[in-house]
């Protein structure tokens, strides 16, 4: 949790000029780097040391006959990933619209609406998580589960952990949200929109290293 | 001299800082009170780690003894290792990261002062939850490192792995947010003036020493990720009937285990080079390339920590560039060595206690540093590791190292933290008790082991040609309890009863000496702009720094922070007088961390075979997390 | 507010022109990389190589113009940065090892 | 860097190390980890020599020169004011130097010896499996089909190569006067080789597991006896025979001690016979066993039998009675008893197989007579321990995984009483048995 202290009434001077906030959400983001680099690590050491099935790329015939297809659904995923990617555009206009928030081109415009991105956003992320509910899902009624053998308990870990990534972003989106139709956000709340793209666009970055590593590359 | 902290809080709303009581306590959020609750918690643990050690070579004194059962040694040495590295180092230089980075840098707390509670309060929590089990016998018993799949449920059916699994998560997410703050902390709080190059060196191996807890945290929390799951959801990743590869968890533990070392060692040379220019009256010699070597050791333990491994089989190629690589370290560890050996030549020495402490971890981490380079050579190694001969290396650089500077560190900064000297009579009988009594317990460790002794053994035969080293260590492990005995009293006594300390005690040359002892609440009135790496030298003495770089004028004229000039101030104000706006005192972040702690004990009823109740607690654990986390996030700072 | 502390906004910003050709590549090389995915090129020894190239420059260009990483503070790059190098370092050191260990 | 004759300065320069070498040679430190007994340990003790010639300057220099400055900077009444040197970079680069230097000097041979002992191992060398388990060695001979625990035999002179792999948790193995250590990884085939010198033959040496692997894991201890060639060929032969007194062996051969009952008394199936041929029993030559009373004192364990009110009670005199007919009923069939036979877990070559080699959870008994140890190294195999390990093996070595047997006794693993079990009667008749299983 580096997001902390939130109302800064007063003004604190600061060495560098920047906000405390951006500076730890930074920090927080060079540690997550770590973080998933341990998940990715691991599940490209265990690939292909599954001793049964289903496996990745591959197709399966277990010792009793059942047939395995091979497991990853790489059209459904790359509309995921599309998804993920729209939605970070749809973040730099939602952080666009609250720092432009009131300046002449943006009033009544669509791109001024921070709400409407905001919206957006955290929509574009459900739906994120809603593709990989279904492919979890699917992937169970395929035979594979997180116990089943060690690509399925990489595979879900890895995928999971970054799940769970969007599913704390898309609440602090609402959250967001929220604010905006409670009291409206303006420029001077840009920070706290920024902390929270910054998150999401590194979140989003991370899918972008998952998609090719995980799915693409056999 | 006289005591600063007697004025009562008059008028201020919650001018908290200067309350005492109970209450004050909990609820604080102050860094300096944080530091303090972390020193005496982690010095506990430190007793309480040392009995265990005590234990362990009451058992080991003479050959084939039942003193303790196979079991409980086991759960010993592991609670030992876990103990004094997670429960007592790590958390007594966090004692003085808290206390001393704030106040080094000019600052008047930390970036978030409620986050850091919160870690202190984690920390806490985390240590009952890991170290209770010990008293019914059920500790975790795999190893302060861990080896599945030794660790795994197949070969370790109890709970007493999943106490590991979870208090080490727990007290990783205490690091890491203590992480994310003092990195903030020190890029962002510096006073006017106090540029990178300026901060004072111990602040400077702390800063590096928080880059590498981000680091090194998420592959351990990773690894401890997968082994809960393993336990817990029946996942596969060290399950060997899978096909598991049991050096996934060896190589995610040591990326994370070696730059940890450095993490427990940095902090120590940091309070190193405070004292040693202080009792030589002048500046850190080679401060540049003291800096640069710190991030060198920094940077490059992040490529050695397959030497941990040489007997795995890692394969020729790998094992030479380990080895390398791992010798590369002692090139910036030597070259500290020698700048504060050069620090010393031409000082006008006086030996005070920190003085002795701080010389003896530059005699003793040498040692323990020779017989890493010694473990470095692979093939060498090979007869070396998972002996005592390890044993005696990490010792030196542990107890030689980090434990001699923490001492150091305490008797340096007692008097700024309570307003009193400790007794230097005592302090004399620690430090010489404790050298004689260190060196008499490991230096026959590097005996028994090159003799063949391997480690974890609650036991060996008689005739092996280890009784007289088993002997002489337990010896001099007597000789460490008294005299950390006398370090205990020492402390508890002269809190009350020392010699008062003005606000320079020692007559050193960094910010912290020029506020009150014990600080005011709000460390400055006055934020103070820094012109050279030794501001009160310049005021005081100023032939001292005559050769130091220091900045024109132009640094004065930043005006926001209400900077004046660098000097001795004497606080008999309140913060609500000066106007200085305050932190609240809160108790949410403590009861965030109890959501935290709640939530994984709770999982422990599933290995009971009570999954609602387990599902359960851990739901209303993570309710109390969710819920004081968004009042704390709803609250205002101030 | 005062104004100081918006310097880390006081830089230029990217702008929507730029915000719209940055998901317009990002469409591009995801929709190429798995159209690829399909074509006999998968088999290719090439076809590794251009594919973590392709995933790098995405990677690339969100950080540098969504997290607006080119625009900030030099703080910032190094803080994001330097723990990517050594986790990249990482990951590569310990497929490196288990490789190595498989033959 | 061959220039440096390190062995003609390190005796004199270095205290420490000449003590420890002397030390090695004495038999006060039968664990010495520097002899050069074998190629490996010669290459080691080259890059230790150096190590602590190289560490030993670095340590007296530093040590030296710190001990100097205080002495010679401490504050004096009346003495100089301190000199305010802030650094000097043609001393800082000195002190990068030199210890750079140092560190080519002892990184070069180290990568050296990498090379060096994980090289592949020569041709021709013996291969040998060890095995780890929770807490005993396994060890096999796959070209002599010899299947063996906690003690190894080796022809001195001749290179063995050791195929390391374990069947539960991590373990290491190590004889430190022999060589450096390798770890048993699960999942995992590690190697390990070294040459006894050909003078070695008639010693013994002490192994342990270095690698920690759960409750006993400092009982899991083994012996090394270094023999030649020809006792070498003599024993293999023997203990890739068939057990004494089983019906295979019986049917080629008198065996001395079981045989007469075992004939009384055909138990066997009748095909038993057809492999007799097929396996030279040669039970007319015993094979040779390494003489126990020519074992050194600190090869033999000396671990004391739980004693006061811990100890197992025995009573002894049953032991002279003992049946060895009756003891190999005993070990194949106690479903009387309501216990599994020691066979579902132990193998005795030749007589009615429960396990296979692979599978048995217990050490292969085929020879268990002509062991001088017992329980991982722990104890000294007679009669009395024997029968006090039958009756209750947990309670002599932690968390064993052999089970309590004995009727009455308290199974400390499993915390529970046993209810029935075997009587002192009928331990005697099976310490008979497997000690007349030479
Ligand atoms: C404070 C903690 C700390 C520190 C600082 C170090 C520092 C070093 N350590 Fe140590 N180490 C541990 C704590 C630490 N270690 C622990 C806890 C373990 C065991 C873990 C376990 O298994 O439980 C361990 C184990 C360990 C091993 C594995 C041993 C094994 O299990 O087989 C190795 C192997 O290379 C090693 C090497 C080193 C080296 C090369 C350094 C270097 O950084 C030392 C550099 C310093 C010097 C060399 C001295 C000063 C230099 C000079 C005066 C210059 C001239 C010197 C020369 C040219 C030699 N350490
Ligand atoms: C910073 C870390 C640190 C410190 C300071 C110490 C300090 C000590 N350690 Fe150890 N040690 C480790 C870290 C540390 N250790 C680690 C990581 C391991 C490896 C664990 C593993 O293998 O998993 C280890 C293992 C280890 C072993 C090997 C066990 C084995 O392999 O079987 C031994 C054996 O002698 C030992 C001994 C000691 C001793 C005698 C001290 C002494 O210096 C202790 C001195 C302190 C005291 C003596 C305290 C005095 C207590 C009192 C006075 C009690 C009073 C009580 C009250 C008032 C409440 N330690
Ligand atoms: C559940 C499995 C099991 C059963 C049943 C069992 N054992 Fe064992 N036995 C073991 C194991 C495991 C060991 C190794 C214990 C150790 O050294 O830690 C062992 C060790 C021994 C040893 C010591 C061997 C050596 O070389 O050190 C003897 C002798 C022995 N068992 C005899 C018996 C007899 C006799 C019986 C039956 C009456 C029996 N065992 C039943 C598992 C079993
Ligand atoms: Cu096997 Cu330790
Ligand atoms: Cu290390």
């Amino acid at each position: 949790m580096a997001t902390a202290e939130h109302t800064h009434e007063h003004v604190h001077y600061t060495a560098t000029g920047l906000d405390n906030r951006k500076i730890a959400i930074w920090a927080f983001i060079g540690s997550e780097c770590m973080l998933f680099a341990s998940l990715i690590s691991t599940y490209l050491i265990y690939k292909g040391r599954s001793i049964v099935g289903p496996f990745p790329h591959e197709a399966w015939t277990s010792p009793a006959g059942q047939v395995f297809k091979p497991i990853l659904n790489i059209p459904v995923t790359s509309v995921s990933t599309f998804v993920l990617l729209m939605s970070s555009l749809a973040m730099v206009l939602a952080l666009a619209a609250v720092e432009n928030r009131g300046k002449p081109g943006y009033v009544g415009t669509a791109l001024g609406n921070s709400k409407l991105w905001l919206a957006t956003t955290a929509a574009l992320g459900a739906t994120f998580l809603g593709f990989q509910a279904f492919e979890f899902t699917s992937f169970v009624h395929e035979g594979l589960t997180i116990r089943t053998n060690l690509f399925g308990s990489s595979f879900f870990t890895l995928t999971g952990f970054h799940g769970a990534h969007v599913t704390v972003g898309v609440l602090w989106l609402m959250t967001l949200l929220f604010i905006d139709f409670k009291r409206g956000l303006t420029p001077k709340d840009s920070l706290i929109v920024d902390i929270c793209a910054l998150y999401w666009h590194f979140v989003d970055v991370v899918w972008i290293a998952i998609f090719t590593l995980v799915y693409l590359i056999k | 001299m006289a005591t600063t902290a007697a004025i009562p809080a008059t008028g201020a709303a919650h001018d908290a800082s200067s309350e005492s009581g109970l209450w004050s306590w909990i609820a604080t959020v102050d860094h300096k009170r944080i530091g303090t609750l972390y020193l005496f918690t982690a010095l506990f643990f430190f007793l309480f780690g040392g009995l265990e050690a005590f234990l362990i070579r009451l058992q080991l004194a003479q050959p084939n003894q039942h003193l303790v059962s196979a079991e409980f040694y086991n759960q010993l040495f592991t609670m030992h290792g876990t103990t004094m590295v997670f429960l007592a180092v790590m958390p007594l230089s966090a004692a003085f990261f808290n206390y001393l980075i704030p106040l080094q840098i000019g600052a008047r707390d930390v970036a978030f002062p409620r986050l850091n509670a919160f870690s202190y309060w984690v920390y806490l929590l985390g240590g009952i939850f890991i170290t209770v089990p010990i008293f019914f016998q059920v500790a975790p018993n795999g190893g302060w490192f861990g080896y599945a799949p030794l660790t795994t449920i197949q070969f370790s059916g109890g709970m007493n792995i999943d106490f590991w699994v979870m208090g080490l998560q727990i007290l990783g997410i205490s690091s890491l947010a203590a992480a994310f703050n003092f990195i903030t902390t020190i890029i962002n709080m510096r006073a006017p003036g106090m540029t990178l190059m300026r901060m004072p060196m111990f602040t400077w191996m702390s800063f590096i020493v928080q880059f590498l807890l981000v680091l090194a945290f998420p592959p351990i929390t990773i690894a401890l990720v997968f082994l809960l799951f393993d336990r817990f959801f029946g996942t596969q990743f060290y399950a060997i009937a899978a096909g598991a590869d049991p050096l996934l968890w060896q190589h995610l533990f040591w990326v994370f285990g070696h730059p940890e070392v450095y993490i427990l060692i940095l902090p120590a040379f940091g309070l190193v080079s405070e004292i040693l220019p202080t009792f030589s009256k002048k500046p850190l010699f080679g401060y540049h390339v003291m800096v640069y070597s710190g991030i060198m050791i920094g940077f490059l333990g992040f490529g050695v920590w397959a030497h941990h491994m040489f007997a795995v089989g890692l394969g020729a190629t790998a094992d030479a560039i380990f080895a390398m690589a791992t010798m590369l370290i002692a090139i910036p560890t030597g070259v500290k060595i020698f700048n504060w050996i050069a620090t010393i030549w031409g000082g006008e020495v006086t030996f005070t206690t920190p003085m002795k402490f701080a010389i003896g971890l530059v005699a003793l981490f040498t040692i323990g540093g020779i017989s890493g380079v010694m473990h470095s050579s692979a093939p060498a190694d090979t007869q070396q590791t998972d002996t005592y001969f390890v044993v005696a290396h990490f010792h030196y650089v542990l107890f030689g190292g980090s434990i001699m500077g923490i001492f150091g560190g305490i008797y340096h900064y007692f008097p700024k933290m309570f307003g009193r000297y400790m007794s230097e009579k005592l302090g004399t009988w620690h430090f010489w008790l404790n050298f004689v009594g260190m060196n008499l317990t490991f230096f026959p460790m590097h005996f028994s082991g090159l003799l063949g002794m391997p480690r974890r053994i609650y036991t060996y035969d008689a005739g092996q040609g280890w009784e007289k080293f088993n002997l002489a260590s337990t010896i001099g492990t007597a000789l460490l309890v008294i005299a950390t005995l006398v370090f205990v009293i020492n402390f508890l006594k002269s809190r009350k009863g020392g010699a008062p300390a003005p606000n320079d005690a020692w007559g050193a040359g960094t910010l912290e000496w020029s506020i009150p002892s014990p600080p005011p609440d709000y460390n400055f009135a006055e934020i103070p702009v820094v012109t050279s790496r030794y501001p009160l030298w310049d005021l005081k003495h100023p032939e001292m720094t005559a050769d130091l770089a220091h900045s024109g004028p132009d640094a004065m004229t930043i005006t926001d922070a209400h900077a004046t000039p660098v000097h001795e101030e004497t606080g008999h104000k309140t913060a609500a007088e000066l106007g200085i706006p305050m932190p609240f005192p809160t108790v949410k972040p403590l009861f965030t961390a109890l959501g935290i702690v709640i939530m994984f004990g709770g999982l422990l009823f599933m290995h009971l075979d009570k999954f609602a109740l387990a599902m359960t607690i851990t739901l209303g654990g993570a309710t109390l997390l969710v819920g004081s986390l968004y009042a704390w996030l709803t609250s205002p700072l101030e | 507010m005062t104004d100081h502390q918006h310097a880390d906004h006081a830089h230029e910003h990217p702008t929507w022109t730029q915000y719209k050709w940055v998901a317009i590549v990002l469409t591009v090389i995801t929709a190429f990389e798995v159209w690829i995915y399909y074509t006999p090129f998968k088999d290719s020894p090439f076809f590794v190589p251009l594919l973590l190239i392709l995933s790098a420059v995405k990677f690339a260009i969100v950080v540098l113009f969504y997290m607006h990483l080119k625009y900030d503070h030099k703080l910032f790059k190094a803080l994001f940065t330097g723990p990517l190098i050594i986790a990249m370092c990482t990951i590569t050191a310990l497929l490196f090892l288990f490789s190595k260990l498989k033959a | 860097m061959s220039f440096f004759r390190l062995r003609r300065f390190a005796p004199a320069l270095i205290v420490a190390a000449a003590a420890l070498t002397l030390a090695a040679c004495g038999d006060q430190y039968p664990n010495s980890t520097f002899t050069h007994f074998t190629d490996n340990n010669r290459i080691i003790g080259a890059l230790w020599d150096r190590l602590v010639f190289f560490g030993t300057i670095v340590f007296v220099f530093v040590e030296a020169l710190l001990i100097f400055t205080i002495i010679k900077f401490r504050k004096r009444p009346g003495g100089a004011p301190a000199r305010q040197i802030h650094g000097n970079a043609a001393l800082e680069i000195t002190w990068t130097v030199i210890p750079a230097l140092i560190l080519v000097m002892i990184a070069v041979p180290t990568v050296r010896a990498i090379y060096k002992t994980q090289a592949k191992a020569p041709d021709g060398s013996l291969k040998v499996e060890v095995i780890g388990h929770q807490w005993w060695w396994e060890f096999r001979y796959p070209e002599l089909g010899v299947v063996t625990a906690n003690e190894l035999y080796l022809p001195a002179g001749r290179t063995v190569n050791f195929q390391l792999n374990t069947r539960d948790v991590l373990h290491s193995f190590w004889t430190p006067q022999l060589g450096g250590k390798r770890d048993l990884i699960t999942n995992r085939t590690n190697w390990l080789w070294y040459t006894p010198d050909s003078s070695l033959a008639g010693q013994v040496f002490n192994g342990f597991c270095v690698e920690y692997c759960g409750s006993s894991h400092a009982n899991m201890r083994f012996r090394v006896y270094t023999v030649t060639a020809d006792q070498f060929a003599s024993w293999a032969k023997h203990q890739a025979a068939d057990a004494a007194g089983s019906p295979a062996a019986a049917a080629t051969a008198s065996v001395p001690v079981a045989a007469a009952s075992v004939a009384a008394k055909p138990a066997a199936p009748v095909v038993a016979a057809a492999n007799v041929t097929a396996a030279p029993a040669a039970v007319e030559d015993p094979g040779y066993v390494f003489p126990a009373d020519k074992m050194p004192a600190h090869t033999v364990p000396a671990t004391p039998l739980p004693s006061g009110d811990r100890a197992i009670a025995f009573d002894e005199s049953v032991l002279a009675q003992g049946s060895a007919t009756a003891g190999r009923e005993l070990i194949t069939n106690m479903a009387n008893l309501g216990k599994a036979p020691c066979l579902t877990c132990h193998v005795v070559k030749g007589e009615m197989a429960m396990v296979n080699n692979d599978n048995a959870r217990g050490p292969n008994l085929t020879h268990f007579g002509s062991r001088h140890t017992l329980g991982g190294g722990l104890f000294k195999s007679d009669a009395p321990t024997l029968a006090r390990w039958i009756k209750n093996a947990p309670h002599m070595k932690p968390g064993s995984i052999m089970p309590t047997l004995g009727a009455g006794e308290f199974n400390p693993v499993t915390k529970q009483k046993m209810a029935s079990g075997l009587d002192d009667r009928q331990i005697a008749d099976i310490v008979a048995y497997l000690m007349s299983l030479k």
